[in-house]
């Protein structure tokens, strides 16, 4: 965990609202696991007081070079958008548990599914999981066919289904639909980040075990104030714990170990 | 001589800035950031008999200039912080204060005598201001009276120094302040959060499951030194000032309005190093401005004012 | 139909914003700016019945996400203002509120009867919540039975209904806001400036020469919502909002949370158009969030959450 | 009186934290009276909250510029430090009454006296009364030499003496120890602007009628919210009014007017 000002090397809006930001600085070479996530203070001082947390995207060690995708929601997203290159962005992290890449053996097969702002920290899992030669399939979910993005970066890591709501683009419906019709064997193993409603069907419909990642509005980021628990389905044997902090024992959980 | 160290009842401070209860966990965390003998002293979350599980998510809301809190108190209970939180906070060489909380009387002097028999403990604070909880916390500190009896009762089992924590969110603060002296508190620690609501327009429904919550960050500052600067001229027992501290500024002015030490809640969630790094500025700070040595600037503009009255 | 009209005791508003008494002077100086007849209503500076001096400079300081004033009701005087300021005003269309304040009840009941029989006054804002006069102001808004005699006074006397603005640096303000309720007042404001202070750190000394001023701005908009929507739930009178509206956004949530109306203060120093623009764009905002007119939003949040209760 | 979003055209650092910062926009245009001021926002939002009066230095009516100099005192004006030549500064002017510059007639002489940041308005005067043909001397005061800006900007307009208070450059003093030695008949009036004690010293030394420029926190800057008032030294006969307000009936005041 660093606190570093980092440099913007590129801003671009990849889809409507959808921006990609570009980060340079020497934390990016701890960014190593995919499903953590930065805590981005968008401007210096108290405008908008608090961080936003956006979960890594993609890290290029090499070039100490860090992304992030994020979809303009309000204030903090939105003055993000402003930023130009050369302009310092002061991020905190890397924050959180992320997604095990390493339970999974060569030639095993792994289902992604996102939906929305879901899908950039399953980029940083897939290219890992690629790496480790396993298998990777993914499925994207986006409301119409102008709202996707990623989908030539993950086509070039693996089999990817695009569903959208409309119908405008590949399947018409949501991602659990496609996920559904993957027969029993398909896969070993699922990974998921995405809005509520969607982590709670992929759930339900899971023919394996799985990683879901969650969302909770933060204060910290590191598990000191409280604001972002949830609470354990099953209260922890050792500890007597009842819950879990999202910001440092998640986001990403096992599937079934926190109530989504 | 150390220009930062002051002094107030059972705590030796190398210098006055402590994180705020409830926005430092038990230390675990920022422990992993950097060394906590770099603090002053040690602020504690809440702790209770029983463990709390806390108010529904969200529990957090954005505000101009601050943020609004309602994390309801949640904590691991009196026995899990003595069986682990206050032993690993053995190994630092800090004034360790425990925050109390409780929804009887007789639950605050359970766990302030419990919690004052631990050798690490310093002192207590009596979290008689919490906004977030339906019974206890804010119940007890918008009454003089309240206040002054739990205070007595707490005093009467704690074995290291008491400091009271005031709300804001009353008419006459100064009232409650010198009931509390009257009753024996060792030292006021104020602001606690003043209550707050937020709405998001787009559902009509308030952003805290709870509905309301503490205000809490920069916005909120000029409340706590007019606060802070109306209770030291009232009243002789040192006052723990907090409320809106970001900036080493912040902290010399909380001092000058009659505070004898500071805690830094909010701005650790903006800047996870802000304790250490406020700290790290004061010196170079007091320099520019002539300031000797900090325990010269308690209270200054109270006694300044009151010559020129 | 007009989307943006609401009706108040005495107020037949085109839109529901008005500038905050205070922060408007008697017009004059923004009517240079823009057509006065754009506003919902238009509510004057407090008027006393002598000339006010009003306290010394410095009278305003900056702080985080807010500012604070100590203006001390400076005005011409009663006199003053029925000859000039008020007939000046005739050349408008639009609902005149004089905010009036006094240091005894007699002086209160003066000034209400001579405004109240003003052709073009329609309504009166009686300002108990003052926090920089010495005598009067909030010293009328802190108790209820205080808060209600004064209402009751006033009110014998008033052609026009009352509008009580109180203040927020209380421990209860739901119960004031029913005394004076009972006492007959036709509307509340809500909520004056908190009570803060600055210390300049440089001397030592307090930058307002009065040392303490009212909080306003961005920094107090949850606890004005905080407020409100306590009070909504408990008492029947419209409600005129106001408290840190700086956007089209915190118009909607001080009306979700209860108010029918709102007045914008300190946002006018930072954008002198900001209330046409407000305006401008309440409509748009509407649409987007799907709401057809309104007063269909005054206090939902209340209404959805007393459902879900 | 407009608002406008003017563009930086230049930012300069002209002596230790001593900036210019040249503006552009329609507004300019609008900027004719010297003395007269602008209330600026430094940043969109709430940080800071208020806007800062600063005065009118230099006007180019036919490149549309407006220059502003400051001093970097506190927030605010170190934001505006940061401002970028592109960059937007919303400016909400002129504002206020300025220096009567139409009362003196050829010939006759000025003599204009500045003090640190009071020291811009009045180039601004200089350069007016000037086109009128009227002589103007100018005393200028600064601490120690490296603190002096504006010096041949106004010696090209007329007779320029530089106090300083460690007698690093020019005469060793105050503004007002130069201007008493002024003959009796060396001016036929005076404009100062400066810190409170200068101005007092000007108006009780001088030996002819003259104009001051005060200043004081503002809020509104046009006049509403009474944030700004001072003293008049007798009542207005007229209205009975026993104060002015610095932001709408000055900052300008004719020597005696006010209580300084
Ligand atoms: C671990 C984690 C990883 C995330 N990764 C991404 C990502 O990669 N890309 C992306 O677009 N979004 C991501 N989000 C959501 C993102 O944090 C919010 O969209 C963002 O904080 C909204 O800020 P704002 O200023 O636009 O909205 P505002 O409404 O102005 O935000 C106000 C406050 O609410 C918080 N908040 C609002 N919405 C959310 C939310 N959905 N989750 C958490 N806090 C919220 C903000 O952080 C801020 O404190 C992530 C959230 C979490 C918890
Ligand atoms: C009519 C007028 C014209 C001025 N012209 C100039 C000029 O041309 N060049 C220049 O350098 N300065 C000028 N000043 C002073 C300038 O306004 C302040 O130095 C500046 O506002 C300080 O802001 P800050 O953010 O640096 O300080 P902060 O301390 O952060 O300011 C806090 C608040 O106090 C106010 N404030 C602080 N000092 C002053 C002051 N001396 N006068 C008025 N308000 C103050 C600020 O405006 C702000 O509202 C002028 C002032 C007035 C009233
Ligand atoms: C997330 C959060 C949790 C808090 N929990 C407690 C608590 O358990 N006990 C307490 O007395 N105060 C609690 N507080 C109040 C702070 O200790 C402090 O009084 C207040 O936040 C003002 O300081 P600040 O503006 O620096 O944050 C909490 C504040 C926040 C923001
Ligand atoms: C400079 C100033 C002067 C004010 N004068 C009055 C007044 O005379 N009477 C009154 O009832 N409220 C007065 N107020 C309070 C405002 O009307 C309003 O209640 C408060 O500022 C909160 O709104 P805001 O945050 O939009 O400014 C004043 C506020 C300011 C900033
Ligand atoms: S955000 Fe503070 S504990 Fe998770
Ligand atoms: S600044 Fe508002 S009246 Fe002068």
């Amino acid at each position: 965990m660093i606190v570093e000002n980092m440099q913007v090397v590129a801003q671009e809006e990849i889809a409507p609202s959808i921006f990609r930001l570009r980060l340079s600085g020497d934390c990016a070479g701890e960014m190593k696991i995919p499903g953590q996530f930065v805590h981005v203070q968008v401007e210096q001082g108290i405008n908008p007081t608090l961080r936003r947390p956006l979960s890594i995207c993609d890290v290029d060690v090499e070039n100490r070079e860090l992304t992030l995708i994020y979809r303009v929601e309000g204030k903090g997203t939105k003055r993000l958008t402003e930023k130009r290159p050369g302009d310092a962005v002061n991020v905190f992290g890397p924050l959180g548990k992320g997604f095990p890449a390493e339970v999974l053996k060569e030639k095993q097969t792994a289902v992604l599914i996102g939906g929305g702002v879901g899908i950039p920290p399953l980029y940083y899992l897939a290219k890992q999981l690629v790496n480790r030669d396993v298998n990777v399939m993914t499925i994207l979910g986006f409301r119409t066919a102008a709202d996707v993005f990623l989908e030539k970066e993950f086509t070039a890591l693996g089999e990817t289904v695009i569903t959208t709501e409309d119908g405008t683009k590949g399947l018409k419906g949501y991602v659990t639909d496609a996920f559904r019709q993957l027969p029993e064997n398909a896969y070993d193993l699922f990974y998921t980040c995405g809005p509520k409603p969607m982590l709670q069907a992929v759930e339900t419909a899971a023919l394996s075990p799985g990683y879901i990642s969650l969302e909770e509005r933060m204060g910290c980021g590191i598990g000191a104030c409280l604001a972002c628990v949830c609470d354990l389905t099953v209260p922890d044997s050792q500890s007597g714990k009842k819950y879990r902090k999202i910001c440092s024992d998640g986001p990403v959980f096992r599937a079934g170990e926190v109530m989504i | 001589m150390n220009r930062l160290q002051v002094n107030l009842p059972g705590l030796s401070m190398k210098n006055p800035v402590m994180p705020a209860s409830g926005c430092f966990g038990f230390g675990q965390e920022y422990a992993k950031l950097y060394d906590l003998n770099r603090l002053g002293a040690i602020c504690v979350k809440a702790v209770t008999i029983e463990e709390r599980r806390g108010n529904p998510t969200p529990r957090v809301a954005e505000t101009p200039g601050g943020m609004l809190n309602a994390i309801g108190l949640q904590n691991p209970g009196l026995q899990h912080v003595l069986a682990h939180e206050l032993p690993w906070l053995e190994q630092y060489d800090v004034p360790i204060i425990v925050n109390i909380a409780g929804n009887e009387p007789e639950d605050y002097r359970e766990v302030a005598k419990a919690v004052s028999q631990v050798k690490n403990v310093s002192a207590i604070e009596l979290n008689i201001s919490c906004p977030n909880v339906k019974e206890g916390g804010i119940a007890f500190g918008t009454h003089p009276d309240t206040a002054a009896r739990l205070t007595e009762l707490v005093k009467a089992v704690s074995q290291v120094p008491v400091y009271v924590k005031l709300s804001p969110n009353v008419t006459d603060i100064v009232a409650i302040a010198k009931a509390v002296e009257q009753a024996g508190a060792d030292g006021l620690s104020m602001i606690n959060t003043l209550l707050g609501m937020r709405i998001d327009v787009k559902s009509s429904l308030p952003v805290l499951a709870n509905r309301t919550g503490g205000l809490s960050g920069a916005a909120i500052k000029p409340v706590a030194v007019r606060m802070i600067y109306e209770v030291r001229q009232h009243v002789d027992i040192p006052i723990i000032g907090m409320g809106g501290i970001f900036e080493v500024d912040d902290i010399l002015e909380l001092m000058m309005a009659g505070a004898s030490a500071v805690a830094v809640g909010t701005a650790n969630f903006i800047d996870p190093f802000a304790c250490p790094k406020l700290i790290d500025q004061l010196e170079a700070r007091m320099d520019e401005l002539g300031i000797a040595t900090l325990s010269d600037i308690i209270g200054r503009s109270v006694s300044i004012c009151s010559q020129t009255r």
